[in-house]
């Protein structure tokens, strides 16, 4: 029983660091820091001008929990008893892949925020409460082996998000953000809900496993089981395209990226991506795994194709076209997402190696975005955040450091080297060749001709460009923990682009756990 | 107490970063020096510990080379520029010497290459593992003709960045930055026998680049380096695929992953496989030389980029693509480059040297009538490499070398004058012989080097171009009316190059502005001479180029023809093969598989146990 | 065969109320009602699940499914009811796509 | 006509004449009524199914709560919130267009399974305990006790967002500065062409 609450220590470490983390901010100091609600009450909240010491704390829960992901990686789950929680938990090595990205972009988000929320005047504690018990949620979606557990666990994760949004109560953007990305996350959700009821008709099982079985043991003849599982499917895979804003799906995303405060932002776009992808990976290979699923004929992947041929080309066309880089960046984080779903696409034929490079691309990609908004985070101050180009005119010489952070991070994403972009492109890229999938690998290259564009343009901005003189600039913050943030930050990126091999082997090992 | 001696001598590599790191003359309080230098020690760790520790045994190490010296020679830079950016931006002089001093460094020890004789097979070998998993490794060595091409590049730096001094006063941090980092990977690119390694520091050099044009260009300088960026980067992105294809095809034979060149040369594709992984790598070379339809970029990047941009762009930058093109697609694609060198070859006549020498005589701007000849020189050096002869490909080589000092020292003549009448009109100018004699004199120096009269080095290498182009194989039919178009070029070179000297120099003076023009300064003159004397030493002597790149360059061509054996002999093949090891020096280094096969299988192996 | 008879009439039924539920949710503009479309596709799921278990009836694990599913929504209603009250304090609307300053 | 039949004639007409309602009404009070009936119907609907247990906590969730909430916040913005007449949104082709785009899409899912069903599936006889308290109490405390203990993150979240997105606005503006001349800001030596309104370099903020 013990091991077994050692196999599960990542989920219980944050879980419970969360409920510290609430009682801290109860208990703690009344806030100092009182408004006004419209009707004249006096509104305190809970936490209020103490962002730094929740985040700090929130930060070290969400690292203790990728240190006991790594321990427990090390210690091998497959002897720890993980067997009483199964199906509704995986611990395998695959899941602990993910939970250790996850607690490392949660921890870098709440660094962040620590920062980001005291300077723009919204320091409230139930930020950090929201971001732990959200990654809670998506670690447990990378844990989870049944749709139930799929389902508890991505609501979990996205009604801690989309309070996040909408945390700014002042700020009407904020409130659209969060209305948008609520409304269409729910629907997905109900989506998919009923894409679950099917596969449970059909098959009796919600475990994936068992459904994989199920589908596996069907008779080549068209019957209704078969139809409801073909339906139950596409159901799924809708829901998930919404989650990780994939194309035509996408629609809430750069609403809701662009309305969010900045750390919630960069949260979405890493964590909540990253687990939705690992849940889809799973659900994929585990449950859909059967060759005839797994064909250009009747199964997933020419629907993922197309999602992913979309979510590249439009992203990457509509991305240039923005005059604000925060939505820029939102634009980006579609085309990443097709990027990978190309390389969910070379699971088809190459199941492990697919996998692999997926998983690291989204490690790659998560710090180098969380990474990006930082930067973004650091040249802005005093409820005026930078957000367009113009408030970048001029940065590298007015805030080298961030300048240079942001450089970094956008080269990454542009997949260039020395970063972990650039591996994690080449990873992916090679796994669809291997596939055979030349042609959906020609397309990837080509859009990230177009992408690169745009990151560069950030580059001119920062370098080449000077701001208007008289014109209202941000003037970039001063911020301990969004330095730190980012400095651990540009180490990760920099360290896995010099030396991918221990990330890309660890990555290799996850996959194998898998199927 | 030997075990202490033996953790002392570990703990060595993180003393010294933990020293530098605390003398950096970034912060003042102890405690930041502290954390700094912290941090370094950390980063040590972090890389010696992330290191894979497998090192290959090189298959024949030479006694007499040292096998760091390559090493040395690419990562000086590399280290010096994260270096810069922990120098403080407030004295430039200190960012100035220390950029100088390292390249310096770096020049000499490029110096010590000539040391040993450019025989058969490679020189200062190196090669460790990377990425095993993968099947990266870190494989550098040189030959006969990288040599050249890494001293042209130490060369032309140090002088580029000396220039960019006099005239750039604003940035100086990312000045030193960007000049590091770009000479950094150019280094890496040409000495890189891993097709992973090169693509790593082809993209390496971009970012660099950009900066120089976007930063410290002239009006235009961002239209012109998105320009630049763009093209470079469509064509690497075509790079990638033919190379991860190419890694895929050698493990689905081999069984194991490598992206070694000395391993992927060896494979012989189908046809069409080969026709389009040829296709692109040529478009990302042909796009960088610039050829024809692809040089649009070039006359924009040049005019708009500074002066030591223009150098570095014109004497190194462009040769990448040449070289590229010689070790890439002549070395691992025989049979198609052999099939389009006809065609390549015409389109190098009629539209480099032609269309190329045509627009330069058109042009009002001196920069751009030196970025248009480029296109003709460098028309010059790809009909050598089509023609596939052992005098065309040497001529070629001789002319990328010649071309890199000329039109280098053109450059920087040009941004002279602009720097003291900032403009480059030739309208502007006229007479100039008068006011300026020392400058004249250079310049007309230079120009006929540039233009190829005998006793220059101009003369040497489209001499043998065009005797090269003679008498090859490749270009069949087309062997005569390419060399005659060719000779007409160099016709064409003299027309407009000597007509802008004309205008420029003699004549009347009849522009009041130009009358108070002070002739060349000491800075100046330190940066021309070295380039003026090569004009010299290699237009009389060019044996000291030719002996050196002799066994290479027979290597290259030797290669060519073998190949394109194999590969019509595969002909209508739907699969790919692997050629039989040659065996010899040119295959020292060749990758070996590796103890098991797929890594994810062995670990997974472990982890069933 | 009578209504109600064979596990396909609840499949039909369900289908159609989840149909309705999506259309409401696409068609109207007013959020409360789109929140309430969201809570009709919710009952299809319910619905599907817990007339499937007597087909699937060796274990109870469809309607434990359908106990979460209602569980979740509950709090999707509640968090989704919350964020629509902040909204109309700012906006003073409740029409979604009025929503639209984010594109400006 | 058994009476099983005629309850789930009933309960059906019931669930789709609520659910019309909910997707057609002008006014929330309505749709929310709309809304009840659905809920009703299908609770009729899970007790002819055996789900007795299901049964109960649909009304008490559904109807006792979530539609009390509704109705609670309708009355909360006022009950005409909303219910103007929708002629003024701002894009009258998206809505039927996305409408009747999904329904295009929903026929082809439902007549694909309609056709490759080919003989209808009857219930199993269900063991006596079948929908019982008991029966899922034991179901959901033995079996599924994971995914029950996942709840509580989520009903924490669910309480601590809804409590922070939905109290009562914010007092403080964001203070904003206009900076005129951005040169104050430049770290490092400052060109003579920055030069020309400040002689020296200063700290930013």
């Amino acid at each position: 029983m013990i091991d077994l609450f050692i196999a599960l220590s990542p989920l219980l470490t944050v879980g419970f660091g969360g409920l510290l983390l609430m009682l801290a901010e109860a208990l703690g100091k009344p806030a100092n820091n009182t408004g006004m609600s419209p009707d004249g009450a006096v509104v305190v909240d809970a936490g209020a001008g103490r962002s730094e010491e929740l985040g700090l704390l929130a930060t070290v829960i969400l690292f203790s929990g990728a240190a006991s992901s790594m321990g427990v990686w090390l210690a091998d789950p497959a002897t720890l008893g993980v067997e009483l929680v199964s199906p509704w938990l995986q611990v395998d090595r695959y899941s602990l892949f993910f939970s250790f990205i996850l607690c490392i972009s949660g921890g870098l988000c709440t660094l962040l925020g620590g920062g980001y929320l005291e300077e723009h005047k919204i320091d409230r504690g139930e930020f950090f409460t929201l971001v732990v018990f959200s990654t809670v949620g998506a670690i447990a979606l990378g844990f989870a082996g049944d749709l139930l557990t799929v389902f508890v666990a991505l609501e979990t994760m996205s009604l801690g998000v989309y309070c996040m949004i909408g945390l700014r109560r002042s700020s009407p953007r904020a409130g659209e953000a969060a209305l948008k990305y609520f409304l269409l996350g729910s629907f997905a959700a109900a989506i998919m809900m009923f894409g679950a009821a099917l596969l449970y008709a059909a098959t009796g099982h919600t475990d994936l496993a068992g459904i994989g079985a199920f589908v596996g043991g069907l008779g080549g003849e068209a019957s209704g089981e078969t139809a409801m599982v073909i339906v139950g499917m596409l159901l799924m895979l809708i829901g998930m395209a919404f989650k990780i804003s994939a194309v035509p799906f996408h629609m809430w995303a750069p609403d809701a990226y662009e309305g969010a405060p900045t750390p919630t932002t960069s949260f979405m776009a890493a964590a909540v991506k990253t687990a939705a992808f690992a849940v889809l990976l799973r659900i994929l290979l585990i449950a859909f795994g059967d060759p005839r699923l797994m064909s250009w004929g009747a199964g997933w992947p020419p629907v993922m194709a197309c999602l992913s041929v979309l979510s590249m080309t439009i992203a990457n066309v509509i991305a240039g076209r923005q005059s604000s880089v925060k939505r820029m960046l939102a634009y980006s984080s579609i085309s990443h997402a097709g990027y990978l779903l190309m390389g969910v696409c070379a699971a088809m034929r190459l199941p492990e190696e697919a996998s692999a490079s997926v998983m690291f691309y989204l490690a790659g990609y998560c710090i180098s975005t969380i990474g990006a908004f930082g930067a973004l985070i650091l040249c802005g101050s005093r409820g005026k955040e930078a957000v367009s180009y113009a408030d970048l005119a001029g940065i590298g010489r007015r805030h080298p450091a961030a300048a240079a952070a942001f450089a970094l991070f956008v080269i990454s994403l542009a997949g260039m080297p020395p970063t972990a972009g650039f591996f994690g492109k080449l990873y992916v890229f090679r796994a669809t060749i291997d596939a055979e999938l030349y042609s959906l690998a020609i397309i990837g290259l080509l859009n990230s001709i177009v992408g690169a564009y745009y990151y560069m343009k950030v580059l001119v901005f920062m370098y080449m460009r000077e701001p208007i003189p008289g014109a209202p600039i941000a003037i970039p913050m001063r911020s301990s923990m969004v330095v730190s943030a980012l400095i651990i930050a540009a180490a990760l990126v920099v360290a896995i682009g010099v030396l991918p091999g221990a990330l890309l082997e660890m990555a290799a090992v996850a996959a194998a756990a898998l199927s | 107490m030997n075990a202490l001696r033996d953790a002392g001598i570990e703990m060595i590599p993180y003393l010294i970063a933990f020293v530098v790191g605390y003398l950096m003359p970034w912060r003042k309080e102890w405690f930041e020096r502290f954390a700094v230098g912290s941090v370094a020690a950390l980063s040590v760790a972090f890389v010696l510990g992330l290191w894979p520790d497998k090192a290959v045994e090189v298959a024949e190490t030479r006694p007499e080379e040292w096998g760091h010296l390559l090493n040395l020679i690419v990562f000086l830079p590399l280290i010096a520029a994260i270096a810069v950016v922990f120098l403080p931006r407030q004295s430039p002089k200190l960012l100035k010497q220390f950029t100088m001093v390292v390249l310096g460094v770096d020049f000499l020890a490029s110096l010590a290459l000539l040391g040993v004789p450019m025989s058969e097979g490679w020189h200062f070998q190196y090669v460790t593992e990377w990425v095993p998993s993968l099947g990266i490794r870190y494989h550098v060595a040189i030959d006969g003709i990288s040599v050249w091409l890494v001293l042209l590049s130490t060369l032309s730096t140090p002088i580029a960045l000396h220039v960019s001094f006099g005239s750039i006063k604003k940035r100086t941090k990312e000045l030193c930055f960007a000049f590091l980092m770009l000479h950094g990977a150019m280094m890496g690119a040409f000495v890189s026998l891993d097709l992973f390694l090169f693509f790593v520091f082809w993209e390496l050099m971009l970012v660099p680049m950009i900066l120089i044009i976007g930063i410290w260009g002239g009006v235009e300088k961002i239209k012109a380096s998105y320009k630049f960026f763009l093209y470079t980067m469509a064509g690497s992105m075509m790079m990638l695929a033919a190379i991860l294809y190419m890694a895929w095809v050698f493990h689905s034979i081999e069984g194991y992953w490598t992206f070694d060149y000395l391993a992927l040369k060896r494979l012989v594709l189908p046809e069409d496989a080969a026709f389009w992984c040829f296709a692109g790598f040529a478009l990302a070379f042909l796009i960088k030389v610039p050829m024809f339809p692809f040089h649009t970029w070039l006359p924009d990047a040049h005019v708009q980029a500074p002066t030591g941009g223009s150098i570095i762009l014109a004497a190194v930058l462009l040769k990448l693509g040449t070289y590229g093109y010689i070790r890439f697609c002549m070395g691992m694609f025989e049979g198609p480059a052999w099939e389009a060198s006809a065609t390549l070859a015409g389109v190098a006549v009629a539209g480099g040297i032609f269309y190329g020498a045509l627009c330069a005589w058109k042009q009002s701007d001196i920069k751009r009538l030196v970025a248009y000849s480029s296109v003709a020189h460098l028309g010059f050096v790809m009909l050598g490499l089509f023609s596939g002869t052992h005098a065309g490909v040497s001529g070629a080589i001789v002319q990328m070398i010649n071309h890199g000092i000329s039109t280098g020292a053109l450059f920087l003549l040009v941004g002279v004058i602009y720097d003291r009448r900032h403009t480059r009109q030739i309208a502007d100018f006229g007479g100039l012989a008068k006011v300026m004699p020392v400058y004249t004199a250079l310049f007309v120096l230079v120009t006929m080097a540039s233009v190829g009269v005998p006793g220059t080095n101009g003369f040497v290498g489209e001499f043998m171009v065009i005797m090269g182009t003679m008498v090859s194989d490749s270009l069949g039919r087309h062997a005569t009316p390419a060399a005659v178009g060719a000779s007409f070029g160099v016709i064409l070179a003299a027309l407009y190059m000597l007509s802008m000297v004309q205008r420029v120099f003699f004549g009347p003076l009849n522009n009041p502005k130009n009358e108070k023009l002070t002739d060349i300064n000491s800075r100046e003159l330190v940066a021309v001479a070295p380039l003026v004397a090569l004009i010299f030493v290699f237009g009389l002597f060019p044996n000291i180029l030719l002996s050196r790149m002799n066994d290479s360059v027979g290597a290259t061509v030797r290669h060519l023809a073998e190949g394109r054996i194999a590969y019509e002999a595969h002909a209508g093949a739907t699969t790919a093969k692997l050629r039989p090891k040659r065996g010899g020096p040119w295959e020292a280094g060749h990758p070996s598989p590796p103890q098991v096969a797929d890594v994810a299988v062995a670990l997974n192996a472990g982890a069933d146990k | 065969m009578l209504p109600g008879s064979v596990v396909e009439h609840y499949l039909a039924l369900s289908g159609a109320i989840f149909t309705l539920g999506a259309m409401g949710f696409l068609m109207r503009r007013n959020v409360l009602i789109q929140l309430m479309s969201i809570e009709l596709m919710l009952n299809a799921v319910n619905l599907l699940l817990v007339s499937y278990n007597r087909v699937h009836a060796g274990n109870m694990t469809g309607q434990v499914f359908a106990f979460f599913v209602i569980a979740v929504a509950a709090a999707e209603a509640a968090v989704g009811l919350a964020i629509v009250l902040s909204y109309f304090r700012i906006r003073g609307t409740v029409q979604s796509d009025e929503a639209d300053s984010l594109r400006h | 006509m058994t009476p099983g039949s005629a309850l789930f004639i009933v309960s059906a007409v019931l669930c789709l004449a609520g659910a019309v309602t909910t997707v057609v009404s002008r006014s929330p009070v309505r749709a929310a009524m709309g809304l009840l009936g659905t809920i009703l119907g299908i609770a009729l609907l899970f007790l002819k199914l055996r789900a007795e247990f299901l049964s109960a906590i649909q009304l008490i969730v559904y109807a006792g709560a979530v539609v009390v909430l509704f109705v609670f916040v309708i009355m909360l913005l006022g009950t005409d919130a909303g219910s103007e007449p929708e002629s003024e949104a701002r894009s009258k082709i998206a809505p039927p267009l996305a409408g009747g785009m999904f329904l295009a899409f929903a026929t082809a899912l439902f007549g694909l399974l309609g056709g490759a069903i080919k003989t209808p599936t009857a219930f199993t006889v269900p063991s006596p305990d079948h929908g019982t308290i008991e029966a899922v109490g034991t179901e959901m405390f033995q079996n599924t006790l994971v995914p029950f203990e996942l709840t509580t993150a989520l009903l924490i979240v669910a309480v601590v967002g809804a409590i922070a997105v939905g109290r009562g606005r914010q007092g403080q503006k964001p203070n904003q500065r206009v900076i005129k001349n951005p040169q104050d800001f430049y770290v490092g030596p400052v060109m003579e062409r920055d030069n020309v309104s400040q002689p020296e370099p200063k700290e930013s903020v």
